[in-house]
């Protein structure tokens, strides 16, 4: 039985190929400028991390990516477990001082990777802004201010404190997950729950 | 707005054909659901339209449409090919076919039987179809009345730490972890374990866990997939209009097509 | 909206089979027309919506349809099973087959054979079939550029004297009046003459004067129609699609429906 | 050849039999409340004037009304031929004193038999008055005040002067019609033309 | 005070003013072609029955018409008494032995005065039918063949005798009702009253 | 589509803005409702549309729409100038006014107070105000549940026959026989009796029974009329608005323009 | 849909308020352009919609409406608070005013000195008014009809390139170079300088290439910004209706309300 | 007078910062984590290439991305001048050997980092394909099988070639581009037009 796997390149691909390894599955990094790579029966993909999920729903067995973008990208895949690292927070942020309730923020214009989560979380409060969406970097749009406040992921802070943001409301919890495609849970049924029980006890 | 149509068409034309065949030969009459229905929230997908006075839904899905009607007195057997929209103007095209006022394990072993004969007619073997009870899973549901949303959220996705982290009894959580775990030829499930026997084919399993919940189904539930394919060939079950029991099943003649490229 | 769809559409079910049959023994596949067609002046019936961006239409009369996807290359002989809707929301359900690409006088000849093999395999024997020419009327038009509207709206009600009061030539007055009062098996168009010849059928004739005029139709028009029922029970014609010679005619399954009844 | 006719009851009735015999159709009244009657291979229905076009659409082979209820009804009939008899006009009336060109009628009540084509005649003004539906003793209606000015037919003229009304502007003109099935023309071909024929030389 | 009464001329006419007598309004009927009266601070209007809640709605104080007119044009006044006469029923009805329950006529052309009320009934059993809307002599449609069903008044059952038809089901019951201008309810309230109360005095 | 809009135009611009000096001279400032709602079975007349994806309503009533925006905290005095479309696309202009979070029997005497100076305001004295009470009329029909929809109708059409043919106790058919025919300067309502008190003026009435019912006004409502007019010039009542105490009213604009005319 | 609207509100109501007592004080009435309008392709923005028969737009922008309108006879003086709706249901809100039947270069003057007081009294001192002639433009498109697509895209990019890359005489291109290039208090188009002249305040710029091109325009054209925001204040320009000499701008309520935020 | 540029990180930067050198503007890179720096009156920016339009909408004076990033963002900026660096094209791509025209490509799957550029390709076309919106690496996709064809960007050929890929359809030409905020163009009109004449001219 062949399983392929896509895994995040970027920040979480050091912790997952450490936490693989713990569950018996070993990673070999592709060569060079190489997206692809195989060891004992795994194929591995490196596709960009916001991208895993659209493998995993077009027939890539599993993949493993942040909560937050399983949240954006609604794609149709099961997400059996969370993964224990990749934890931070997805919260709404402004300029130092600047501090003001979501509900006050009519008219605003919020800049984010998260467009549908961010619109979304205002709809619910019936609050219409104008949302930037942007690719990476987005600190700067609240720093440069094209942007009246940003919907952005939060890890330890740190690039809130370097660029005179704060916090004004914690949207959601966020951490790694494992995705697996809704077929391959059916024909490679036995691999992928013994897969998932290791998971489970390692957490 | 200039394209060649009529491959693509040629194509579904025949596989469409080959079905339909089979369908009449069987005893199935072709019902053709109109395009536009009034609004209701039974009714499933569909794209929205308004004329200023009333709500309607372009195409909805045919099952639903036939609930809403609602009015069968006598057994019908009966298929359908219909487009079938969703909000963005996205259009599938499924075959569907249905027994109507039918017997218990009797419908859902024909609805089956007759998958297989489509498929095979189609020169499509390597294919599985799996069955589950939405009723096993109702029960629990009913035991978890507090918690049923995270309930079927975690069933949508799988996730079982979703139901560890509720505050519910161990031995329901130990039920609902048998239930998503569960994959083979026997269970516990009389029903169930009586129409894989009575089928006899290897390709057929009991898969309590994996298979979509949608809340006109009644009981027994079934999907079609191909290890090829990463989208179901097609789905079914079993539910109730005007309290008769019925049982069919839509192929996606998209994938179908997809298959046969 | 709960009612007894089943009767009604077993009828309509077995009707449509039984063409089907016969159309896919004459070398015609299914083509299926999709719900939803971008709005253009072009494409005739349709309801019409928008989705706040773009306007569209529902449900356009198929021919019209066809004519704007325009991509024919090589020659398509296809038939399909839709439903039209008006602006009104009413439906009707149409069978219209077509040769795409066909061959002058060939493919007219095709059509009403056809036509008439599809109603006496439905056992409807009384019936006509009237034949026309748009190309005559267009040529009088275009004498009378100025009053074409006039013109039109008189043909429309068959009003002669409206064409009397028109400041025009005595003469195109006179050839206008010959148009209106043709019927019979021969005229001095041999077009016409040719297909009844060929054909050979006493019950179609040539009028030139009671076919409705439908802007996409080029040369030979033609309707079919039974004393015992108000309405048409099919219309077509011929016409040009990406520049390519078709022609095709459309039943009305309601009509045909009431015929059964 | 069996052919049945649809008759107006009322006004136009007697003008259209003695036409009618002119052209060698014998009409025959009907018994008592019978609305039906036959003779020498014609049948005679007797429905409400306004209904005469509905029966031709629907299967009678001829009928005869006045072009103001075709013009209203907007049926599929043929309409071959005006008749010479039955003319009259429609106009747009108000109060005496009152006149008012339709372009300033904004915001009007107009009360009338012919909604639809006073529907189209102030459409085609973009002028957007509300329209009361009666069905019949349109002038009433004025007179009392219940609309601002009614559209209706107007023959001698005398009806208006006795309810104190004035003509604003003529709509259109008005006479009797020939109607025609579209498929009676079809079958019975000859037979129709040759009424046509017969009934153009009288005129 | 004055007060305006529409009035149904035609077959509920002499019930109408019988009954204003015995509640102490003498009616005097207008002369020769007038449509107009006055008596005793009356004014009596004489529009066509169908019209009445028309004249009502629209300013006219008072109306008496049947009850099928007000369900039909489904105005805004006050019907606050049903009058004891105009009795009648409401039916569907077809040619005699050709009974069938309404679910069945999908696609049947029905004929009728009451359009609204027909597509109420027939939408309520999601059975799809064509409307003929006739302006009277109904009963002619279903003799001729041009509709396959009608929607009519059924009084003594004569007509329908009389046409070779048969009811199939009733509709609702119908009868002469009172109809009140809304805003005269307010400005002439004791008037209004006390007439409700003399007409239910009498029923 | 051509017409002449100015005049129109220039008399309503007249009447609205005599009235917006004097609402702003009272310390209400303007609100301006969005064209566009998202549908939602609380809002009333509005013509109904979609985009495929969410129904919506244009032009709602604005008290109804406000109600279900939900958010006062503050008191708050606002007026708006609005149209309303009803499903056929017919409009009205209407000029509403409403005190939110204010005080009860104070909110309604401000609101009939400003409805007479801004009538007085536009030269126009020959009308009436009638004031009722929905509270009662809530009471009696929770006393016949069972019956409701048909109190409601027979109230709808102010007919006490329907009320005394229902299977009802006496004692309610004579309470309800009563509210339907009082109508005077004193009730045995107290907050009436001292609303007329405390407002003097001799063109209030009470009237229990010709009130329309609109099913988000709680307890006090009014209607404004003209004798020699057969339409309301306005009305309006009493509701919470996020459980805060609201009152307010809505001109009829096109009435009032009718009046001047 | 839960919110708290009555803060943003009060700052708008402030706002207009100020606005249109000064449009009252010089003579403007106000305008309450309907929410639906038939559609046009003449139309600018507003939402597309439809109730099955006809096509319609919601809130289309006023000044393309008012000329669709068509029927100014006397002068009039106006001004509208108005919703524009965009295809994405995104709404802003626009308070313009519009001098109908006015006269040359008077009727430009008082609209700009009129925008300059109308901002002077919302205490927004920091803008610029730049005027440019639509008509230059024109008659350099009409010597290059052949490339007229390709000059307006290089226009609305502001991209010389794209110009010099086409098959035009050099005069031309350096024609358009110079009107790009542009900007400044003295042209050599005499009506712009007069209009400085006579308004006379360091404010206002000719700038002749960074105008938007809007189709209904004929001649002078105006827009309002300010250096400390991206978006326009306002923009206006010179038109006819109904062949009458027309001139108004209308202001970006969203944009002012930013800046007094 | 202070000028804000909106440069691109990645692969355009280094010929960016040399080019701008060439018409007098040194850039300089900011220090180590931070995304902002400034040198001699200007402030440069150092967002994600994707979102340098969406600055100078927002605010940024000037910005330099690639062409395809304005075709695909349609953000309302002036680009006045092409640069005369970073030139590529975007092109339809296949697995080798796979070679069909885009007519033919109904029901297809197309990964892309341009999803409206390719849904305006294909509705041009009237073909109806389902689109893969990626954040990058898109060759994978196509070879991974889990897109039929990819829109994409080409340079050298260099990464098709290793992906075993070939073009199908070449859709446009691309390069490096100037762009300029609308308001920017009006307040520093002399300042824009002189760079703009610079960069003309070393084109």
């Amino acid at each position: 039985m062949k399983i392929s796997i896509a895994l995040p390149s970027g920040r979480l691909l050091k912790d997952t190929k450490y936490f693989l390894e713990n569950v018996g599955i070993k990673v070999k990094e592709p060569d060079s400028r190489e997206l692809i790579s195989s060891l004992n029966g795994y194929t591995f993909y490196f596709p960009r991390v916001f991208d895993v999920p659209v493998y995993v729903e077009n027939g890539v067995d599993l993949g493993i990516c942040g909560s937050d973008i399983v949240l954006e990208r609604k794609n149709e895949v099961y997400v059996p477990v969370d993964l224990p690292f990749g934890k931070c927070r997805m919260s709404l942020i402004v300029p130092k001082g600047k501090k003001i309730t979501p509900e006050k923020m009519e008219g605003f214009k919020i800049a984010t990777k998260y467009p549908e989560i961010t619109q979304d979380f205002f709809l619910e409060r019936g609050v219409k802004v104008k949302i930037l969406k942007l690719n990476g970097a987005v600190e700067l749009a609240a720093k440069v201010g094209i942007a009246d406040a940003i919907v952005d992921i939060v890890d330890t802070g740190n690039t809130l404190r370097a660029n005179d943001l704060e916090e004004v409301y914690k949207i959601i919890d966020i951490s790694a997950v494992l995705l697996v495609n809704r077929i391959t849970q059916k024909t490679k049924f036995d691999f992928v729950n013994d897969l998932i029980t290791k998971i489970r006890k390692i957490k | 707005m200039k394209k060649d149509i009529f491959a693509e068409s040629k194509t579904l034309s025949n596989i469409v054909n080959k079905m339909r065949n089979i369908l009449i030969q069987n005893g199935y009459y072709e019902l053709f659901p109109p395009s536009v229905a009034q609004y209701s929230e039974n009714l499933k997908k569909g794209m929205k339209f308004s004329d200023g006075k009333n709500f309607y839904l372009l195409k909805p899905d045919v099952t639903s449409w036939l609930i809403e009607m609602d009015k069968v007195e006598e057994k019908q057997k009966i298929f359908y090919v219909s487009e079938v929209l969703n909000e963005n103007l996205n259009s599938t095209w499924q075959l569907g076919f249905e027994i109507l006022n039918g017997e218990h394990l009797k419908a859902e072993e024909e609805i089956i039987r007759l998958t297989i004969e489509l498929l095979k007619n189609l020169e499509i073997s390597n294919f599985f179809v799996d069955v589950s009870s939405i009723k096993v899973w109702k029960n629990v549901l009913n035991k978890v009345e507090r918690y049923k949303q995270e309930v079927l959220k975690a069933i949508e996705v799988r996730n079982f730490g979703l139901i560890e982290a509720l505050e519910i009894d161990q031995e329901i959580k130990n039920e609902i972890g048998e239930l998503f775990n569960f994959r083979g030829k026997q269970s516990n499930i009389n029903s169930l374990n009586t129409l894989l026997k009575s089928i006899n084919d290897e390709r057929i399993f009991i898969d309590l866990g994996t298979i979509k919940y949608m809340d006109y189904y009644e009981d027994i539930v079934f999907e079609v997939y191909a290890p090829d394919n990463g989208h179901l060939l097609g789905n079914g079950g079993q539910y109730r209009i005007n309290d008769k029991y019925a049982c069919g099943l839509a192929f996606n003649l998209d994938v179908i097509k997809e298959m046969k490229r």
